[in-house]
């Protein structure tokens, strides 16, 4: 299950980050991790509805990708971990997505959808339980930030396993064929629920793809929040200059089982404690840490700080679903009025 | 008045449209060229980058709509023929439909959908398919399907200037049925059926080429019964008034649905009639859809498809 | 007789067909593993080529399908979960239903579609929703949905029998329901209705998890009303002849129907019975689907579901 | 318009062909183009029910493909040409055909489907009218024939449009990943009704499609029947032998409009004469002849009898189809025994 990393692949003159940026990917790291561990908490004790996809060992792909995007940019994000990772680094407070994992009227989607979430003022319109359903709006986003003509670009995410459907193929041709301001980030774990990329996808790497299409490629350590970000700079420059749509293959894990409570199957045996340990080695947030304790822009002092101001920020979070009220109130009267905008 | 062909009457309600609001744009295969002459001349006046072809890739299509509905714009996706649009059905029943209510009301997606539809020209059945019933089937969008050249004009302009997707297909066979239209700007507005004759003894409910078939029968029968035609003109939002006032006259109803009867929108509107309206029946509904069959290609598709004789057969049943 | 719960039943039927019949295999996503119960060890006992996983290409899963059972193969493809089954619409809907009657009855297409259906979990529209209506609007394809483990078992091995294609969902609700099933082999046939409860006052129709909750009315209202249940198992071929002989006793129908009201299976049956029996008829008849809305998440999914309160309700209204 | 053939892409050592082989090439493609101008004047003289998409500039791919194929094979014909030169060197008897597309009780389909083809006896299952919708059992045929394990393949044709389809992606992926014995032909044009290739898919060659699966690929002259032949005799070879599937791209060309009737635009503008004269200068028939009479495998003689026999067989299918009954008659009593088989 190890990922070998084409060290060389992802090489090539980098984006520079300045040290706000990196401390920005650290501390968005950190905040994705208190979130999925939140989730992943409450929906063992019953305090989440429906269910949850955890994305331990794969938050850094989401967190590199989103975290330098503008407000006005438009983002679908992968489903795993709930998109918290994507949707905090691009702005967004995740307490009304908390609300609505929990039903309530706070909720981002007025505790209609328990899982969706919608923050459109953030260009992040909506999700759907149909994996790979992003790939067909996207292009509209990418046609409408075209025509709007002001450097807005869309950031579509998914995982290897989304990569499978066809609508990744009508939506790779339509942006290159239109030049279409697009960056697709395949968060490639490895994995669909129980299913092996390797059996999946007949090539290594799903970044193959992109030759079909002509359109340029690059393969980062999804591992690697720093590489990440760096691809995704150049990939949104390249995006927002018009030269059309970049695809980016992070390489990352999935530590849990597919949804929590799932048992954890590779095709029908159970992945060991060696492979899971395996995959624990190359941690995200440790990596980044070190790294930037390296060139000295992290102190204890600082970790600390921000462990300390992510604990409070979930608080925050819980707090204000918990003491939301219940959405279980509809009015039938008028469904129309529901269901059909004014 | 002047007369115009229907498909000339939805070309008008495009340029119309695209004129007044440079959000609206028009996307699907071979536009351009007009592949059906509604879009011909489009791309003329109103460039590129508003009569868009694409690929044969309709869930991309869709999605180019979609999208950029979400984002304020008012695309109208065209499918060339309603049974293409099966292979968008994800991205367009479940996404496009649902979204508006599943993500709380925050995002209106103002999109239409068209296609030529209908059966008479022998293709079999995924060439000939009037799917409407699977459209209804799934609340989010409305349905619209106009049998006049005036009613197509008004209620393309309304499902353009709607903030929900719009499903508007039109017949072939009526494409190049003319009638009269305004110079005049006017729109039709969706949900609100139109009496396209009076009557007293039944009630024929229709839409689409299916009204132009029961006013003839009612013409045909003039000395004998007295018959009354309802267009519904869109069955979401479905003008239940206007069936109920025409029930409440003539006591008798035949629907007439041109699309496969199982579970199909005839269905619908006699489960309703039954629930809001059975004191008012003195014989039991007549349905007349298409046959539980896929539509066959040849001369045998006459034999399925709704037609001036089966609608008379069932207006005489239920006056007997 | 021992009690099984209703996915080990089904796991049963597929066991004893792969037995039975090499050419029987199963298709989908991740059920090698078992994503759930009714396919965990299969993989064991017949194989890797006889148990296929597939990746998230549904149009090309069902295609696996669709082609082999051309050739002569039995495949049964497993959707995961209903709502799926729109990315791969064409496929089913068209493609796979008209293609015997299309090609001149030339070939058949044995195959079985499945997958987990029904609201419930909160988990909002696309993985709630029991897309029922959509099959039977496209004919053929049959349609079965079974209340019980014994119904589960042998209407599966019906349905692997049967030389068309046939769309059994089963209800997620339902899945560790446990009820008595034989050690023997039987089937049950496709067609055949199965009345659950005996009652002279009032007719209940319903499938799937809706007959649960229609006994359980039923036996709450027992020292008021007489509700006879008529569990109808397959939707297509329906038992009308059962509906009209529980009909000519109770002369009142409530019919529970768990997906979308508008063009939905509800409608259907109540236009067959005015069509059919509507002297019969005593009271209009009742309807119990989804409300016309998306399925929402979260809480907010309850008020919009057939449950016993909603059927008592209706029982109230046409013995009223 | 003009197709520049990469004339590289297609070499490489060839499987040679008999003269026996040779000949039959030829022969298939005179009564292709026969049929073909049949079909053109029948319809326009309203001897042909629904529509026709003429074939004339587009026929020997169809013909190279399918000329060796063996009966037991599995053919997925493309649509252009309404098949019949695939289907006719497949072995089949296209009077049924005609008989069917004049909607009589001897057609292929019972005069049920007009345009529809059904020949299950020689692997040729039906069609759709949805473009690209072949893909998909395709996946299905492939893993059959592999269960079979007799060498038995399948053969998927479609056209540059076609390949447009979410549809061909996850056949590909299927395909790939299983290893099944498919050879996918995409005949391309270069239009797709009045569509260009160029806009419609971002790179010149659709075979580039093919790197993002792994799957070998090669690109051939499609006006050259023989070397469309010898392409697929090595991939279907390669199928036979367990080695997965194959693309050939063919390059063609659409001398006439799509459709029988439809205006002839390109984008919005009509072709011109020129362009089309430009097109008619590879006269496939022509290319071939020119060959074997080089090679000394036709006389004038011979190339007199081929024609006279094509013409002979095409007046047997007129006379077939217009003395056989007009099937309007449909008893509608027991629907269900039409749709649903025993
Ligand atoms: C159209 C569709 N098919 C199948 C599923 C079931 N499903 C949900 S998540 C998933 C796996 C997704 O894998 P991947 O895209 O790699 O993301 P990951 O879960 O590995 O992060 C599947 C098969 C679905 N939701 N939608
Ligand atoms: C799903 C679908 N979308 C659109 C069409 C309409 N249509 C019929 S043929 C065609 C063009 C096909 O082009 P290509 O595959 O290149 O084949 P060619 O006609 O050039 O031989 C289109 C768009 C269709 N039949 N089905
Ligand atoms: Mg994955
Ligand atoms: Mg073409």
């Amino acid at each position: 299950m190890k990922k070998s990393i084409d060290a060389k692949k992802g090489k090539g003159p980098k984006a520079k980050l300045s040290n706000d940026q990196l401390l920005t990917l650290y501390r968005n790291l950190v905040r994705a991790d208190h979130f999925d561990k939140c989730y992943v908490r409450r929906i063992q004790a019953g305090q989440l509805i429906s269910f949850y996809h955890a994305g331990e060992g794969g938050l850094a792909p989401g967190v590199g990708a989103c975290s330098f995007l503008r407000k006005e940019d438009i983002l679908w994000p992968h489903h795993r971990a709930h998109a918290q990772g994507h949707m905090l680094s691009k702005g967004i407070d995740l307490k009304y997505y908390l609300a609505e994992h929990t039903g309530k009227t706070t909720g981002c989607c007025k505790g209609r959808s328990s899982y969706h979430w919608s923050f459109p003022e953030y260009g992040v319109f909506g999700t759907s339980g149909c994996i790979g359903a992003g790939f067909s709006p996207t292009v509209g986003w990418g046609l409408a930030c075209k025509k709007n003509g002001d450097g807005q670009i869309t950031m579509m995410c998914c995982g290897d396993g989304g990569s499978n459907r066809g609508t990744a193929h009508e939506s790779f041709l339509m942006a290159n064929n239109w030049k279409l301001p697009i960056v697709y980030l395949i968060e490639n774990n490895g994995l669909a629920i129980f299913s092996k990329h390797e059996d999946m996808h007949p090539t290594k790497d799903i970044a193959d793809l992109a030759k079909g299409y002509g359109m340029p490629a690059v393969i980062v350590d999804g591992q690697d929040v720093i590489a990440v970000a760096e691809a995704t700079l150049k990939a949104v420059e390249h995006a927002r200059a018009g030269k059309g749509p970049y695809l980016i293959e992070a390489k990352t894990v999935r530590i849990q089982a597919h949804g929590v409570g799932l048992p954890d199957l590779v095709d029908y045996t159970p992945r060991s404690k060696e492979e899971i340990d395996e995959l624990r080695e190359r941690d995200a947030i440790l990596i980044c840490r070190e790294r930037l304790l390296t060139e000295g822009l992290l102190s204890q002092e600082l970790i600390d700080q921000i462990e300390a101001e992510a604990t409070q920020e979930v608080a925050d979070a819980e707090r204000f679903a918990d003491e939301s009220p219940v959405a279980d109130q509809l009015d039938l009267s008028d469904i129309n009025k529901l269901v059909y905008a004014e | 008045m002047r007369e115009i062909t229907l498909i000339e009457a939805i070309r008008e309600a495009y340029i119309e449209e695209m004129q007044v609001d440079e959000k609206v744009f028009l996307v699907g295969q071979d536009i351009r060229g007009g592949n059906f002459p509604n879009t011909t001349g489009l791309v003329e006046m109103f460039g590129d980058d508003r009569v868009l072809d694409t690929p044969i890739s309709e869930t991309a299509m869709v999605g180019s709509a979609f999208g950029a509905a979400q984002m304020g714009y008012r695309p109208v996706v065209d499918f060339m023929s309603g049974g293409f649009a099966y292979v968008a059905a994800c991205e367009v029943l479940l996404q496009s439909a649902q979204h508006y209510f599943q993500h709380g009301g925050n995002v209106s997606v103002p999109l239409v959908i068209t296609a030529g539809v209908g059966a008479g020209l022998k293709l079999a059945n995924e060439h000939s398919v009037t799917p409407h019933a699977m459209f209804l089937h799934h609340p989010g969008i409305k349905v619209a399907f106009p049998s006049t050249p005036y009613d197509a004009k008004g209620l393309m302009k309304s499902a353009i200037r709607d903030n929900n997707p719009v499903c508007m297909f039109w017949h072939l066979a009526l494409m190049m049925e003319k009638g009269q239209v305004p110079e005049e700007e006017y729109l039709v507005p969706l949900g609100v059926a139109d009496v396209k004759r009076e009557g007293t003894d039944v009630t024929v409910v229709a839409t689409g080429l299916q009204v132009k078939h029961a006013l003839e029968v009612a013409a045909n029968l003039e000395s004998e019964v007295s018959v009354e035609v309802v267009d519904l003109r869109s069955m979401e939002p479905l003008d239940y008034e206007a069936i109920s006032r025409s029930l409440e006259k003539t006591n008798r109803l035949v629907v007439v649905d041109e699309d496969t009867e199982r579970c199909g929108f005839a269905a619908e509107l006699i489960a309703q009639v039954v629930d809001k309206s059975f004191d008012l029946l003195d014989a039991p509904i007549e349905r007349i859809c298409i046959d539980n069959m896929p539509i066959p290609g040849g001369y045998l598709e006459a034999h399925v498809l709704p037609n001036p004789a089966k609608i008379e057969t069932a207006i005489r049943r239920v006056i007997a």
